[in-house]
C-alpha cells in the first residue's frame, strides 16, 4: 500500500463536526472519497463526532480497518479513536490548497474565531493571524443576529446581497452591536440592509486580517462562513475598494474565492495530512500506530 | 388628579413611574426597550397611567368588592394579552403574504400558524387567571415560550417546519414592540369585567352595579402630567427637553434610597451596564463607577446564558442555586462565556456548577466596581433587573461577607427595577415643586390622548 | 497648536505664526545644513538644542497633532498592521505609523530626518522603547539620558550629579560629534534666562484662574498656552513676547470679569473643576463642549505640568547651566511619586477652591493612569471634594465613546450640583 | 514505574502555590528580629538584602487562584494583571510577613505600583530602586551604588544588620553558587528536556522566591539529582525559546498546554530576575562588593525589555540564544498590556527574520484561564516544525484584533 493509502479528517469545530474521507497519493494528494456535517446544536459533542465519522464512512463503503491514519483537529479531546493530531491552522491551510490549488493564502471563518493563513505551494503555513477573545464579527455574532431578525441562517447572504449599499454597525461588542441593530430595526431599514451593514463590518475586519498575516493571490475562503455569499460578496467589494485606493501601489491583489466544500476544509486537510504523516512515519520507520484502537462504535 | 412622571429608558427594559402630588405612588409600567425608545417609553408609560387608573379603581370601589378587584386586575391582562396576540397574527399573516424567503406551500403555512397561535391563546389562559406562575411579565416572553412549545409540537407531528414557524415569530414580534398601540381601556375593562362578573349571572347584578361605577368614577379622574423626567440609557436619543433630563446614576441613587431610607451603597446591574452608587443621608450621591465599554458581566450576560440553554431567565437563578459547587469560569465576554458553557458541558461539569460559576464571574465584577466606587457602606441596596435572580443575590450576599461587615444590611425590593424611573419621578416633583413644569413632551402626548378609560 | 475657534488674540495670531515658522525652518534644514535632533517634551534640552542651533522635532507633538486631525486612527492601522499590539502606548503607534506614511508632519510637509535621536527618558518608560524602536529606522545617533524617578518627590544629590554627569560626558559630547562645534556656554545662559522669563508670565496666566469667574480654562485652553513653552520656543524672544501678550489679555479679562472661551462661546462659570491626566486629542472640541455647555471651568491642571512645575517654584537658572537643566528634567510632574501627586492636587483643589475634580483616565499612558483611582479615593479623603473619573485616550478614537464619556460628565456635573441643592428634596413623605 | 523526582516538585510547588508566604512566616520564625523584604520583578540583587539579615521574597502577583476584587478596584481594564493581584494580596493580608517592599525599576506600572504601596500601606517600608540605563561605571555605577547603599541604609534603619562587606562577599559567594546550580538545571533541560519538562523548571527556579540562596541551592541539587535518574524518553517534539514573560507570569497551565501542542521549552525568561546576571559576580582585588554588585549589573546584565540596549543591535542577544540552545523558533509570549515587552516585540521578530529563526506569539494574563487559542498557534507552529521540518515554521504571529 505505499503510495496509496485511505485516511479520514474530523474536524471538531465550536459549531459543527466535519469529517472527510480520502484516497491519498503521497506526493499528488488526494481525491475525496465522502464528507459529512453536522451541526452540533447542543447535543452531546462525542456522539454527534462518532454519528457523523459513521456517517462518512457508509457513505465511502469502509470501516476503521481500512484507514491508515484518522487525524482529528480542532477540539482534540473530542476524537478518542484518531491516530493523531493537527492543529486547525494546519489543517485549513492544506485543505485550502486541495480545494484551490493556486491557492496560497486561507481565510478561516468559523464561529467564534478568525484565522489568516499565509502559507506556501505544499500547504505549509508561512504566517497567520488570529482574532482576540472578543466575539465581535464572528460568525455565532451573525447567527445571534439573524435569529433576533428572524431570518434563516441559510437566507443570510441572500438578503445581503438584494441590498442597498448602506451604513457600517460600528459598536465594537458584539453585545452592544444589538443595540445598534435595534436603533435600526426603529429607523426602518430592511432586514437585508442590516445584514449588508454587519457583512461590511466584519468583511472589513477580515480584510484587514488577511493584509496583516501578510496573504496574497488565491485565498481560499474555509469555514462555516464561506457558505455566507452575502459576506463573500463584502469582502470582495473591500478588496476591489483597496486595490483601487490611494495605496493601490503597496498593496498585493487578492482573490478570494468559495468552494461548495469549504466548510470541510479543515477535515480534508487534516486526511490528506494524515496520509503525508503515515508515510514520513513510515519512512521513518517510527511507525506503531493502531488507528482507532479505542473506538467501540 | 396631578402628577409627575419618571421614566427610565434602560437598555434591556424601559420603567415608568407615576407618582402624585403628594411623591405617593400611582401607577408603574414596564416594557422591553427592544424596540424603539419612543415607544417603549410610551408603552411603559401608557402601562403605569393603566395600572394607575387601577388604582384609582380600588380607591373608587368600595370596601366590599375587594374579592374582585385582584381577579379583575388579571383578567384586564388577560384581555390586554389577547388583544396583542391577535396584533401578533395579524402581522405574522401579513409578513407570510409579502414574504420573499418563504418557500413552499403559504396557505398552509397560514394556517399552521393560526393553529399554533390559538393553541397559544389556550394556554395563556391559565397563566394569567388561574394563578399558574408566569415566566415574565413580557408579552415578547411570554408569547414567545408558548409559541416555541407549540410550534415545536405541531411540526413534531408534521406540520411546517419549526425554523420557518420560529423565524416568522421572531420578525413579527419585532415589528409588534416597534409599533405604539392604541388601547381601549374602557373597552378591555369591560371584557375583564365580563370574565370576572359574567353578565349572565344574576347574583352577580349589584356586584357589576357596583364597579361600572368605581370604573365610572376612576375614569371621570383626570390625570393630569405637570412634570416629565427622562434617565437612562437611551435619555441622550429621547426627544426630551434637556431640563428635563437626569442623570441615571442620580435616580437610581435617589430611588433607592427613597424606598430604603438608609441606603449608603447601591449596585444597579442592567442589561448593559451596572453601576456602583454612594449616597449620603439625603440620596444625593457621592461617588459613582460604572463598567467600561465592553458588555461583559452585565444583565445581557445572564441572557446569553440563559438562551444557550434554552431557559427562561427566570429560571436561570433558581437552578444555579441548586448547585453542589461553583466552577471557576474565566471568559468575561458574553459570548465566550456561551463557548465556554459548551465546552465544560462537553467534559461532562454539572449546568448547576457551570452556572453557579457564572453568576460568580458577574457579581466579581460588579465588587470590583463597588470597591473602586468606595466599598459597601450599610445598607446596601441592589437594584436593576438581576436582583430577581436569587443565584446572584446569593453570591452577593457571599461576597459582601467574605469582603465587608458581615452585618451589612442587603436590600431588595420587589419592585427594585423601577428604582431609576422613580427617582427620575421624584426630581420631577423637584421641579414641579420649584414651578419647573416640564409639559409631556409631544410624542407622549400623542399616544396620551388614547389611553383614556 | 492648532487652531480654536476663539475670535483670534494677538498671542494666538503670534503662536500660529511661531508654528508655522518653526516648520518652515525644518523643511529647509537640510539644504541649510542646520542639524535636526527628535527628542520629548517632558525634561527636554531646549536651550542646550538651541545652543546647539539645533532643530528639534517632537513627535509626540506630531502625534497628538495626527490626533486632532482625524490622521491618527489610520496612522495606528499602519502600526498596528506592522506587528505592533493594540494594547500599547497610542502615541507611540501614532508615531510610527505617520513615519511610515511618509512622516509628513503637521504642516502637510516632510519632516526632515533626524541627526541625533535624544533620548530623554523622562517620567515615562515607554520613551526608552519608542527611541529604540525609531532607532531600528533611522541610521543616526542615539544617546541616552537617563533621568532617575523622584520617588519621594525630592531631586537628591545623587540623581542631579547623575544627571549632569550625562549631559557631560553622554549628551553634550553627542551634539557636539553631530554639528561639529563645540558647546557655547554664554549662549545657552542666554537662553535659559530667556526662558525665566516667560516662565514669569506663565506662571501669572496660570495663577489668573484663582479669580471668580476664571478668566481661563486651565486644561482645555490651557493645552493651548503652554504649547510654546513645552515644545521648541522656550528660551526663544518668540516665547518671551508670546507668554507677555497672554498675560495681558488674560489680565485685561480679569479687569472685565470675563470667563474663558470655548469652542462655542464664552463659558459662564458654574463649576470649578480641577483635572489630573491628559486630553483626549481625536475629539478634542467635542469634549471640552462637553463641560464648557454645562458652564464646567478648569482651573488648574496636572497635565499642563508635564513640561515643567514652575508654579511651585522652579526657574531655569543661567548661572548653573547644567544643574538647572537636571532639576528640569528631575521635576516635571509624571517623573513625581504618587504621594507628591496627590499632595499637589489637593493643594490645587484648595488653592484654586475647586468644586470638584475630575481624573481623565487615558488608555495609553501608564505613566499617568496607574494609581489614578487611588489618587481619586485619596484625593476625596484629603480635601472632601467629590471625585470623578472618566476614561478615554490620547490619540485613537476607538477609545473615545461619546456617549459612555458624556453620561459620565453629566451624572457627575448634576451630582456636585445635587449636592450643592441638598435638603431641598421632596423625599420621605410616603413609602410605596 | 514512580517518578523519583515526584516529591520534590510536590514540594516546590506548593511552594510557588501558597500565597500566603507560609514559608516566609516559618523564616520569620526561626529568625527573630529579622525582615522579611519584598521585590517586585524584574531584577533586585537579593544578595544585598541577604546581607543585612534580611530574607529576600521575590513577589509575582497572585496567579489564577486568587479572586481579584479589591485589586481591580484599582485599575483600569487596560492595565496588565500583575498589579491588581498584588494589591489583592497585600489589601487581604497574604503579605503582612513582609516588612518591606522594593520596586525596581522595569516600567511605569511597577513604577507608580510603589507609590500606591506607600499610600496603602503607610506603615511598611516601601523603596523604589532605579537602575541604571547608562552603563558607565562612573556615571550609571556611581548612581546605581548609591541606590543600592540606600537601600541598606534604609534597612539597618528597620531594624536590618548595618550592611558590611564580609557579609556582603558571602552574600555573593552564596548566590553565584545558586547561579551556578541553576545554569546546571538549565543545561539539563537544554540536553533533555524530556527529563525536565519547562513547567518542572518553571517551579523548581520560582519556588526560590521564599527562601535564601543557599537553601534554594540545595532544593536545586535535589532535583538535579532525582531528574537524573528519570528514565524518560524522547519524544517528537519541538524545541522553542519562550520570550516575554519576564514579569507577570503565565499560568501554569499555560506553559502545560504549550508543552501540550508539541513544543520542548527549552529556554525561557520566567522569573528572569533569578539568572539576570550572566555568569558569577566576581569582586576584583580590593573592590567593595558594592561595586561589585553594580558592576555585574552594568557590565552582565541580560539583555531584556527593561534595559536600554545601546551598543549592539536590538534582539543580537536572543538570535544568539536561540542558536545556543539549538532551539526551532521562538514563541512570544507577552502578558495583555506589558508595554515593555510589546513594544519590544516588533524589534525582536525583525531580528529573528533577518536571522530566519521561525516565531509565533500570544498574550496572556496570569489568570487566564482559556488556552485554546494559544494552543491552536502553538499546535501550528510544532505541526509546521514537523511536517516539513525546522525551517518550516510559520513566521509570523500576533493575536490581533482588527
Ligand atoms: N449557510 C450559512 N450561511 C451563513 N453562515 C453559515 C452558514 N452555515 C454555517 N454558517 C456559520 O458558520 C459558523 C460555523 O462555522 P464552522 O467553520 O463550522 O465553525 P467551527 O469550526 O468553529 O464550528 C456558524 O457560526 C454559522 O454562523
Ligand atoms: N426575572 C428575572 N430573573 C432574572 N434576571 C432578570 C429578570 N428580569 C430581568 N433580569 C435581568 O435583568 C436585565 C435587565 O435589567 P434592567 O434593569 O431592566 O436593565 P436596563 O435598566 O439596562 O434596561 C436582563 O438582562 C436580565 O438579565
Ligand atoms: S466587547 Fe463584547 S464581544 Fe467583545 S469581549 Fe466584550 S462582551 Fe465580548
Ligand atoms: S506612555 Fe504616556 S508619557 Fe509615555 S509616551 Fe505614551 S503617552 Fe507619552
Ligand atoms: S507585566 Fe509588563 S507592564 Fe505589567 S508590570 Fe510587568 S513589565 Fe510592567
Amino acid at each position: 500500500m505505499s503510495g496509496t493509502s485511505v485516511t479520514a479528517g474530523i474536524d471538531c469545530g465550536s459549531s459543527a463536526i466535519k469529517v472527510a474521507i480520502a484516497r491519498s497519493h503521497v506526493g499528488e494528494g488526494g481525491e475525496l472519497l465522502a464528507t459529512s456535517v453536522q451541526r452540533i446544536r447542543r447535543r452531546n459533542v462525542h456522539d454527534v463526532a462518532r454519528a457523523a465519522f459513521g456517517e462518512a464512512c457508509a457513505a465511502a463503503g469502509v470501516g476503521l480497518p481500512d484507514f491508515a491514519y484518522v487525524a482529528s483537529t480542532g477540539d482534540a479531546d473530542v476524537i478518542d479513536f484518531a491516530t493523531g493530531h493537527f492543529y486547525g491552522m494546519t489543517t485549513h491551510a492544506r485543505g485550502a490548497l486541495h480545494l484551490f490549488p493556486a491557492a496560497r493564502g486561507a481565510l478561516d471563518m468559523g464561529a467564534l474565531h478568525a484565522r489568516a493563513i499565509k502559507m506556501d505551494e505544499r500547504g505549509k503555513v508561512l504566517g497567520h493571524r488570529m482574532t482576540s477573545q472578543c466575539a465581535s464579527g464572528s460568525g455565532q455574532f451573525l447567527e445571534n443576529i439573524a435569529r433576533y431578525l428572524g431570518v434563516p441562517l441559510e437566507d443570510v447572504g441572500a438578503l445581503s446581497m438584494q441590498a442597498k449599499p448602506v451604513e457600517e454597525v460600528s459598536s465594537i461588542c458584539a453585545v452592544l452591536a444589538e443595540t445598534d441593530v435595534i436603533n435600526m430595526v426603529s429607523r426602518g431599514m430592511t432586514a437585508g440592509e442590516i445584514l449588508k451593514g454587519i457583512h461590511l463590518s466584519i468583511a472589513g475586519r477580515l480584510v484587514r486580517l488577511l493584509r496583516s498575516a501578510g496573504a496574497e493571490g488565491v485565498v481560499t475562503l474555509t469555514g462555516g462562513l464561506a457558505a455566507d455569499v452575502g459576506l463573500i460578496a463584502c469582502i470582495r467589494e473591500l478588496v476591489a475598494k483597496e486595490l483601487a485606493g490611494p495605496k493601490k501601489k503597496k498593496l498585493a491583489p487578492i482573490e478570494v474565492c468559495a468552494h461548495e466544500h469549504s466548510i470541510l476544509a479543515g477535515a480534508i486537510g487534516a486526511a490528506l495530512l494524515g496520509a503525508y504523516r503515515h508515510d514520513q512515519l513510515l519512512k521513518r520507520g517510527k511507525l506503531a500506530l493502531a488507528a482507532g484502537a479505542a473506538l467501540a462504535p | 388628579m396631578k402628577c409627575v412622571v419618571g421614566i427610565d429608558l434602560g437598555s434591556t427594559t424601559t420603567k415608568a413611574v407615576l407618582l402624585d402630588e403628594q411623591g405617593g405612588i400611582l401607577g408603574r409600567g414596564i416594557t422591553n426597550s427592544r424596540s424603539n425608545y419612543e415607544v417603549a417609553s410610551a408603552v411603559a408609560w401608557t402601562e403605569a397611567v393603566t395600572s394607575a387608573r387601577f388604582d384609582l379603581l380600588e380607591r373608587a370601589m368600595p370596601s366590599t368588592s375587594g374579592s374582585w378587584a385582584k381577579p379583575m386586575k388579571d383578567a384586564f391582562r388577560l384581555e390586554l394579552f389577547i388583544d396583542e396576540l391577535a396584533e401578533l397574527r395579524a402581522t405574522i399573516l401579513r409578513n407570510l403574504e409579502r414574504s420573499l424567503t418563504v418557500h413552499g406551500d403559504r396557505k398552509a403555512l397560514a394556517t399552521t400558524v393560526g393553529e399554533v397561535l390559538d393553541r397559544v391563546r389556550r394556554k395563556a389562559e391559565p397563566l394569567f387567571v388561574g394563578g399558574a406562575p408566569r415566566r415574565s411579565e413580557f408579552f415578547r416572553d411570554i408569547a414567545g415560550a408558548l409559541y416555541v412549545a407549540e410550534a415545536e409540537e405541531i411540526s413534531r407531528a408534521g406540520g411546517a417546519p419549526f425554523e420557518q414557524l420560529a423565524a416568522l415569530y421572531d420578525r413579527a414580534i419585532l415589528e409588534v414592540e416597534t409599533r405604539a398601540q392604541r388601547r381601549d381601556v374602557g373597552g378591555l375593562l369591560r371584557r375583564a369585567l365580563d370574565r370576572v362578573l359574567p353578565a349572565d349571572r344574576a347574583e352577580n347584578a349589584t356586584a357589576r352595579a357596583a364597579a361600572a361605577q368605581a370604573i365610572a368614577t376612576a375614569a371621570a379622574q383626570t390625570i393630569e402630567e405637570i412634570a416629565v423626567v427622562g434617565t437612562g440609557y437611551g435619555r441622550q436619543t429621547l426627544p426630551f427637553a434637556r431640563e428635563s433630563v437626569r442623570s441615571e446614576i442620580l435616580c437610581h441613587g435617589r430611588g433607592a434610597h427613597r424606598v430604603f431610607p438608609g441606603t449608603r451603597t447601591v449596585l444597579d446591574i442592567g442589561g448593559q451596564d451596572t453601576k456602583a452608587i454612594q449616597v449620603d443621608d439625603h440620596g444625593v450621591v457621592t461617588s459613582f463607577q460604572m463598567n467600561d465599554r465592553c458588555a461583559a458581566g452585565c444583565g445581557r450576560y445572564l441572557g446569553y446564558i440563559a438562551d444557550e440553554l434554552n431557559l427562561g431567565l427566570h429560571e436561570l437563578g433558581p437552578l444555579a442555586l441548586q448547585a453542589t459547587k461553583s466552577v471557576k469560569v474565566c471568559s468575561t465576554c458574553t459570548v465566550f462565556a456561551g463557548a465556554e458553557l459548551r465546552e465544560r458541558l462537553a467534559l461532562g461539569q454539572k449546568r448547576e456548577d457551570i452556572l453557579a460559576g457564572l453568576h460568580r464571574a458577574i457579581m466579581l465584577r460588579a465588587m470590583s466596581l463597588l470597591a473602586r466606587s468606595g466599598g459597601v457602606q450599610n445598607e446596601f441596596t441592589f437594584t436593576g433587573g438581576v436582583c430577581n435572580n436569587g443565584m446572584a443575590v446569593k453570591v452577593l450576599r457571599e461576597l459582601v461577607n467574605e469582603n465587608y461587615d458581615p452585618t451589612t444590611t442587603l436590600n431588595i425590593h420587589p419592585d427594585s427595577i423601577y428604582m431609576g424611573a422613580l427617582g427620575a419621578a421624584l426630581f420631577g416633583l423637584d421641579d414641579a415643586r420649584a414651578g419647573r413644569l416640564a409639559p409631556m413632551p409631544p410624542f407622549l402626548r400623542a399616544v396620551a390622548s388614547e389611553v383614556s378609560a | 497648536m492648532s487652531e480654536h475657534t476663539e475670535s483670534k488674540d494677538r498671542s494666538q495670531l503670534r503662536q500660529k505664526r511661531m508654528i508655522a515658522d518653526h516648520f518652515e525652518r525644518l523643511s529647509r534644514a537640510k539644504e541649510e545644513g542646520k542639524k535636526v535632533v527628535y527628542t520629548f517634551v517632558p525634561g527636554n534640552l531646549t536651550e542646550l538644542i538651541g545652543a546647539f542651533d539645533m532643530l528639534p522635532v517632537l513627535p509626540e507633538i506630531n502625534a497628538l497633532q495626527s490626533g486632532m486631525r482625524k490622521k491618527s486612527a489610520g496612522y495606528i492601522a499602519e502600526a498596528e498592521k506592522s506587528g505592533h499590539s493594540e494594547d500599547v502606548c497610542t502615541y507611540v503607534k501614532c508615531d510610527i505609523g505617520m513615519l511610515r506614511s511618509g512622516n509628513i508632519g503637521p504642516t502637510g510637509t516632510k519632516l526632515p530626518e533626524p541627526d541625533l535621536l535624544l533620548l530623554s527618558y523622562t517620567g515615562c518608560f515607554t520613551f526608552m522603547k519608542w527611541f529604540e524602536l525609531l532607532k531600528q529606522e533611522y541610521k543616526c545617533p542615539v544617546v541616552m539620558l537617563h533621568v532617575p524617578y523622584q520617588p519621594d518627590g525630592v531631586i537628591t544629590d545623587e540623581m542631579r550629579s547623575y544627571v549632569v554627569e550625562q549631559l557631560r560626558t553622554e549628551v553634550i559630547p553627542a551634539m557636539e560629534r553631530v554639528t561639529g562645534t563645540r558647546v557655547d556656554v554664554d549662549k545657552l545662559a542666554a537662553h535659559l534666562s530667556l526662558s525665566k522669563q516667560a516662565e514669569d508670565d506663565l506662571v501669572a496666566v496660570w495663577e489668573s484662574a484663582r479669580h471668580r469667574p476664571s478668566p481661563i480654562d486651565g486644561y482645555f485652553g490651557g493645552v493651548y498656552y503652554v504649547g510654546p513653552i513645552f515644545s521648541s520656543f522656550r528660551g526663544s524672544h518668540d516665547a518671551v513676547m508670546y507668554y507677555r501678550e497672554l498675560r495681558e489679555e488674560v489680565e485685561a479679562r480679569v479687569a472685565r470679569k470675563e470667563g474663558p472661551m470655548a469652542p462655542d462661546g464664552p463659558v459662564k462659570e458654574k463649576y470649578r473643576l480641577v483635572v489630573e491626566g491628559p486630553p483626549n486629542w481625536t475629539n478634542f472640541n467635542e469634549f471640552w463642549q462637553m463641560f464648557s455647555r454645562e458652564g464646567a471651568v478648569v482651573v488648574s491642571s496636572t497635565y499642563t505640568r508635564v513640561g515643567g512645575l514652575y508654579d511651585q517654584g522652579f526657574r531655569h537658572d543661567p548661572s548653573h547651566p547644567l544643574d538647572t537643566l537636571a532639576d528640569y528634567c528631575l521635576g516635571c510632574y509624571t517623573n513625581l511619586g504618587l504621594p507628591s501627586r496627590v499632595d499637589l492636587l489637593a493643594k490645587y483643589i484648595r488653592e484654586y477652591e475647586a468644586d470638584g475634580f475630575l481624573v481623565n483616565s487615558v488608555k495609553s499612558c501608564n505613566s499617568f493612569s496607574v494609581g489614578q483611582l487611588l489618587m481619586l479615593r485619596k484625593l476625596e479623603e484629603k480635601t472632601g471634594v467629590p471625585g470623578g473619573f472618566i476614561e478615554s485616550d490620547l490619540v485613537d478614537p476607538r477609545y473615545f465613546g461619546k456617549a459612555n464619556i458624556e453620561n459620565r460628565v453629566q451624572s457627575y456635573l448634576q451630582m456636585l450640583e445635587a449636592r450643592k441643592a441638598r435638603g431641598t428634596s421632596a423625599d420621605a413623605v410616603v413609602s410605596p | 514505574m514512580t517518578d523519583p523526582a515526584a516529591p520534590i516538585f510536590e514540594r516546590a510547588r506548593a511552594l510557588v502555590d501558597d500565597y500566603t508566604l507560609g514559608a516566609v512566616k516559618a523564616w520569620k520564625a526561626a529568625h527573630p528580629g529579622a525582615l522579611a523584604v519584598g521585590h517586585m520583578p524584574v531584577y533586585t540583587p537579593r544578595p544585598l538584602i541577604e546581607a543585612t539579615g534580611s530574607l529576600p521574597v521575590a513577589v509575582f502577583g497572585g496567579g489564577d487562584s486568587l479572586d481579584i476584587i479589591r485589586g481591580d478596584s484599582y485599575f483600569q481594564s487596560y492595565i496588565c494583571h500583575i498589579p491588581r493581584s498584588t494589591v489583592e494580596l497585600g489589601l487581604g493580608g497574604h503579605l503582612d510577613a513582609l516588612d518591606g517592599m522594593v520596586f525596581p525599576s522595569i516600567c511605569d506600572v511597577i513604577r507608580n505600583l510603589g507609590g500606591m504601596w506607600k499610600m496603602l500601606f503607610p506603615q511598611k517600608y516601601v523603596a523604589y530602586l532605579d537602575l541604571p540605563q547608562n552603563f558607565d561605571k562612573d556615571v550609571g555605577g556611581r548612581f546605581y551604588t548609591s541606590e543600592l547603599r540606600r537601600i541598606a541604609r534604609e534597612l539597618a534603619g528597620r531594624g536590618a544588620r548595618t550592611l558590611d562587606a564580609d557579609a556582603l562577599l558571602g552574600a555573593i559567594a552564596r548566590e553565584n553558587e545558586r547561579r551556578v546550580t541553576l545554569e546546571q538545571l538549565d543545561a539539563v533541560r537544554r540536553a533533555e528536556p524530556w527529563r525536565l519538562r519547562a513547567t518542572e523548571a518553571y517551579v523548581a527556579v520560582r519556588a526560590g522566591s521564599v527562601m535564601p540562596a543557599e537553601e534554594h541551592t540545595r532544593l536545586l541539587r535535589e532535583i538535579l539529582a532525582a531528574v537524573k535518574l528519570r528514565t524518560a524518553r524522547p519524544v517528537d517534539n519541538v524545541r522553542v525559546v519562550l520570550v516575554g514573560s519576564f514579569c507577570e507570569q503565565p499560568p501554569f497551565e499555560l506553559i502545560r498546554a504549550l508543552e501540550k501542542a508539541g513544543c520542548d521549552i527549552v529556554e525561557d525568561d520566567f522569573q528572569l530576575g533569578m539568572r539576570m546576571i550572566d555568569g558569577p559576580i566576581e569582586p576584583c582585588a580590593g573592590e567593595d562588593p558594592v561595586e561589585a554588585l553594580s558592576r555585574a549589573f552594568l557590565e552582565r546584565g541580560r539583555a531584556s525589555a527593561s534595559r536600554y540596549i545601546d551598543r549592539n543591535e536590538k534582539g543580537a542577544d536572543l538570535v544568539a540564544r536561540v542558536h545556543a540552545c539549538a532551539a526551532d523558533g521562538v514563541i512570544f509570549a507577552a502578558a495583555s498590556f506589558c508595554d515593555p515587552a510589546l513594544l519590544d516585540q516588533p524589534m525582536l521578530e525583525a531580528a529573528l527574520e533577518r536571522a530566519g529563526i521561525p516565531h509565533t506569539s500570544f498574550k496572556f494574563a496570569e489568570n487566564t484561564g482559556q488556552f485554546q487559542v494559544i494552543r491552536e498557534q502553538a499546535g501550528a507552529f510544532s505541526d509546521a516544525v514537523k511536517l516539513w521540518g525546522p525551517a518550516g515554521a510559520p513566521v509570523a504571529a500576533q493575536e490581533a484584533s482588527v
